[in-house]
């Protein structure tokens, strides 16, 4: 836990919410896919709240965070309400892209959510050219790319990373190494396992971050952020962390990893770590963190309920939004 | 006849190939110890080990380009890519070298390799995971591109796709998979360039591919008690095209209408249209109708994925439609 | 009026739009200071600088994904990638992203980026320096395709694909580049999907794309002292497609060639072929003729090179047995 | 210069000749260009001789080169003879594509040249490939790709190296640093300035050495040949060196780069280099030297004559070799 960090009472609080909001919204799709209501693919971001949470903290409305197949974390984080979040996955007119997406194309451009992505890769290359935006016109934005250890193999890692480099572009690139991709390990992918140190090897600083850890999270991507604004280019984040459930909702969760290992990970759990802290600390009493668990688990509730309201799209607009111009 | 499903026929081809051929190998990610997201491998790493069913890192163009170089020097390569939306990061290594190495070589160098995975909308897997590639494959000098719609015909054909020395694409559609189907105890293979006539008819010739075979075939048997008599064509293969099978139905038939769930311009039923005017004019009564998918990314919700794809009931009426011309 | 090349035409376009609009940059290999490889931007860095007309490393796949952020972001790209043929490797980027962000995002994200390079086959470029891919970018949903084939085309068109909020592949055919034309010096924009009759002919209607049209215009010439009266049509844009057009010619000459230099299968060829007879059926006195480039990778060698695209001759003589049938 | 190697006197004159061979028939070529024999693009590889030189001394005929555009020195260090480089660049029928390839495609899989490219970067991962069938079929066989700097910013560069980690695949990753990509510099297009330490990110050796020392490029080669065929697994190789043509034939050799810098550059010729070594060190005499020359260029002056005579290929073999089997 990174103690000796200088962060305030109430942002620290704000941290815990953002996490708790995250976890039990995707407890709730998790158990939404149960029962049939979700029709794609859910992958959960069970276990890593503490990333997006600690990153998005430093975000403005019109900084911009490029997700990926694991993205209801991110979405939440940057401000996408949850109903709209549960709605799009259960494909109605009323989720954050009218149905068109599910969860692999959340899009909320209104809060600076521009899409998590099925295809592992391109979402690193578009917070690149989200920054080159901000650089051209002058404006003191930020772009994030969140992807997973499975992507640092990728080209688009390579070309992306090098990319932000040489233009100086205002980028973070936070990988979230939870040691699978699937379930290939990250150790059969790469015979290098550090990620973080690669930042070195495109001219940028790159750092190592115990992802479980929010407030380590949130103190790495402040400086990285300010950097940014500041015109002083793009910064490499490894966050160290832990996929709680399978790879997707519906799968199996083979034999890739024993169950001491997933224990192990448990014990870190991101939500149990910061809310010892608050009350050791007494930032906050155990009954306040646990009226924060009621008051969200009621939003939650209720944010279901909104989605399994919402009508399904009109199958007359299926074709509608392929073009801006008229052709 | 015992019936399996039709990843289980393909699988089953598989492992009769490997078995016979210690060139062979496999890669994509999970396809090793896991035995592929869809169970294409299933039960083979434990017998042939990791450098023949070898899990890689998500790096599409890296591994397609390395079974490139592995098939020009006396391997023979099979590429699992899970769906086929991944392959797209390939596509430089696809259409400018493994379909150009054997001509650029002027034939010293074969290109036996095996490229695989799931195509086709449904189960709300939206844009990114609902992909049919065929037709620009089949735009692409340099590959063989098979579509199978039966467990019979994804086992013989995925054989001979094996044992082919040109680059092949093996493209099965998802809601396909676990469909069984009779498929013969004893080895077999079917050739390339054949397509099979799935229902015999007087009235219309329609060609389907993929799942549209069975949503046609549905829809043939709907049509039947309504006194309209339909021939069912699936090429099977796109390149090579059995012609040769469509112009003697529409010569009998005199009306084509070809069912492609993917995209229409320049797709395969526009191709099927122009060969057919240009060999078959005179046969035909009608114009040639096409219906395909919606010329739309693929949404997600299940309201609108219905909506893009060609059904039973739409295929049926574009047939009565044809007939009415 | 003033004749300039192709490339200077297009060219005054993009400094006209880049001087009125400071969103607007450009992208590319050796496109900054060299001011690009084909001249696309000389001049301009001077002017603009560095992150206006940026140079990039050799990452195609890299620079258009970027782009395709930038524009998600408010400016508007433009992706200067010299042969068409290097931004296969960014194939996924185009399909899966590029094309399909606006839909995704529920029209709520414009896409303002165009994608330009050079095609066609010419000068011994071997095959991986030849390559035509409009008829993939044709089918897939997303995209404004445009081949323009005169300078005034070029830079009406041009202008029009960087003020579009779609995505354009602008492809200019590398044996155009350096063909001087009118080009008036008032401000002008064309739009997409209107063909241009570019020569009247009562016999047969001749469709033709790029490069093909200057060698349909010389066989016309040829044809007229025969006494065969050519209408020659150029689409300048293949998607949209203006089939309306095309369809009023044939009402009048019933007969269709298209001339086309990339493949057959698949292709705008086919495509063109299938919606006239979905829709001029009728009109047709004989059945629709393609006549296309070879489907083979590109030799290098000229006498084989010559082997592989239609000329003046084989065009006349397609139209002589066209008039046949 | 590596002036503390033990390699012997026959091997330091057979790499004498054979830069002075590529030197020789890269400057009839150039000379041919002028004269309009060439139809297509012509890269020069005039001042990188050593690295071809030195690297494919090291292999046998089976062993595997994957070239690049600027491939004709790769082409004859491999053994495919003058004349059909040049009848290839002429496009007639003895060249050694047949004339179907040019410049940019040159293969004689017969003596291991699987190509040069159009393209930068497959030939990186196609060299990955065939150190995988090596391997597979437990061949004692070794596969090299060369490549520009220009290529190390491209994802085939960070993808195929990351497969031949993984897989330990007998691969020689030879990058031919020559500080540009046509004429983008190295420096601006990689914040990173090396490319030999990149192989620490992939878990592999990687290693720098001076392209225009062809004992250093020697002993480099065969430290990684030697690992690699005993199941070592691969190596990156960086040579710096310098092209001293214009990017192509035909190209005007623009404002880029500095007279000056070339003519440096032009100093530290290779075959100067190696010539200077050979006479001081006693094992030829200048006279020996020229002679070697004088043998070439009569040689070469042959392989033009030959390849003027060969016919163009018929065009009715325009389409024949796609496909090997039957439809
Ligand atoms: C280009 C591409 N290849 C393959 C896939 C299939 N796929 C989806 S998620 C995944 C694993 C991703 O691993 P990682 O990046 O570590 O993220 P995590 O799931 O661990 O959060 C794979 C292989 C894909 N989506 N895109
Ligand atoms: C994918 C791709 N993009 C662009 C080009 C155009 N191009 C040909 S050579 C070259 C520069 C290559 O530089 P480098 O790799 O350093 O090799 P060098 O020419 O210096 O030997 C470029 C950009 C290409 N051939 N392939
Ligand atoms: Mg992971
Ligand atoms: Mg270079």
């Amino acid at each position: 836990m990174a103690s000796d960090l200088n962060i305030n009472k109430q942002t620290q609080i704000a941290l815990y919410r953002t996490m708790v909001l995250i976890r039990q919204t995707e407890e709730a799709l998790a158990r939404s896919h149960q029962q049939g209501l979700i029709h794609g693919a859910c992958h959960t971001y069970v276990g890593q709240e503490a990333v997006a949470t600690g990153v998005c903290a430093h975000l403005k409305h019109q900084d911009v965070v490029f997700s990926t197949h694991r993205g209801h974390g991110h979405a939440l984080a940057k401000g996408v309400p949850p109903r709209e979040v549960i709605a799009e996955l259960f494909g109605r007119v009323d989720g954050c892209s009218r149905g068109r997406g599910g969860s692999m194309h959340l899009f909320s451009p209104e809060v600076g959510l521009m899409g998590t992505t099925g295809i592992v890769g391109p979402n690193i290359l578009q917070a690149a050219g989200a920054g080159y935006t901000f650089k051209l016109l002058g404006q003191s934005l930020v772009s994030v790319a969140f992807f997973g250890d499975g992507a640092v193999n990728n080209g688009a890692f390579h070309e992306g990373l090098n990319l932000a480099a040489i233009y100086q572009l205002p980028v973070l690139f936070v990988c979230e190494n939870n040691l699978y991709a699937t379930e290939v390990p990250f150790s059969f992918s790469s015979r290098n396992p550090q990620v973080g140190e690669r930042g070195a090897m495109y001219g940028m600083p790159g750092i190592v971050v115990d992802g479980n850890d929010v407030l380590a999270v949130y103190q790495a991507a402040g400086e990285a952020v300010t950097r940014a604004r500041s015109d002083g280019g793009p910064t490499l984040i490894e966050c160290r962390t832990y996929r709680i459930r399978a790879h997707a909702e519906g799968m199996r969760d083979g034999t890739y990893r024993s169950t001491q290992e997933v224990a192990q990970w448990k014990e870190r759990d991101p939500i149990k770590l910061l809310g010892a802290r608050l009350t050791t600390d007494g930032i906050a009493t155990q009954g306040e963190l646990d009226e924060i668990g009621r008051t969200i688990r009621a939003e939650t509730e209720l944010a279901i309920e909104f989605a399994k309201n919402s009508p399904f799209p009109d199958p007359r607009t299926a074709t509608d939004f392929i073009y801006s111009t008229q052709a | 006849m015992r019936e399996i499903t039709f990843t289980a026929a393909a699988r089953e081809g598989l492992a009769e190939e490997m078995e016979r051929d210690p060139t062979i190998f496999v890669v994509g990610e999970g396809i090793g110890a896991r035995g592929g997201n869809f169970g294409t491998t299933l039960g083979l790493y434990e017998k042939y080990g990791g450098m023949r069913l070898n899990d890689t890192p998500i790096a599409e163009r890296g591994f397609v380009g390395m079974c490139c170089g592995a098939a020009m020097t006396g391997s023979r390569p099979i590429v699992d890519f899970m769906f086929a939306d991944f392959i797209l990061d390939a596509m430089g290594e696809l259409l400018n070298q493994i379909a150009k190495i054997q001509y650029m070589s002027s034939g010293r160098l074969k290109m036996p390799i095996v490229l695989r995975g799931c195509i086709g909308i449904g189960n709300s897997a939206a844009t990114h995971h609902s992909g049919s590639y065929y037709s620009i494959y089949t735009h692409i000098p340099g590959f063989r591109v098979v579509v199978p719609s039966t467990p019979y015909d994804a086992k013989g054909l995925f054989k001979t796709a094996i044992r082919s020395d040109d680059p092949v694409m093996f493209l099965e559609h998802k809601s396909l998979l676990n469909l069984k189907g009779e498929v013969p105890e004893q080895e077999y293979y079917l050739p390339f360039g054949k397509a099979n006539v799935v229902r015999h008819g007087e009235m219309v010739t329609v060609v389907a591919l993929g799942l549209m075979v069975h949503k046609t075939l549905e829809a043939a048997a709907l049509l039947e008690q309504e006194g309209i008599s339909v021939q069912v064509i699936d090429p099977r293969t796109v390149a090579p095209l059995d012609m040769d099978t469509v112009l003697e139905s529409i010569h009998k038939t005199g009306r084509l209408l070809i069912v492609d769930e993917s995209f229409a311009p320049c797709g395969i039923g526009a191709e099927v249209t122009a060969q057919v005017v240009s060999r078959g004019f005179d046969d035909l009564d009608a114009p040639i109708a096409r219906l395909n998918g919606a010329h739309t990314p693929t949404p997600y919700s299940p309201t609108l994925e219905a909506a893009v794809v060609p059904n039973t009931e739409t295929i049926a009426q574009a047939i009565r439609d044809l007939l009415k011309e």
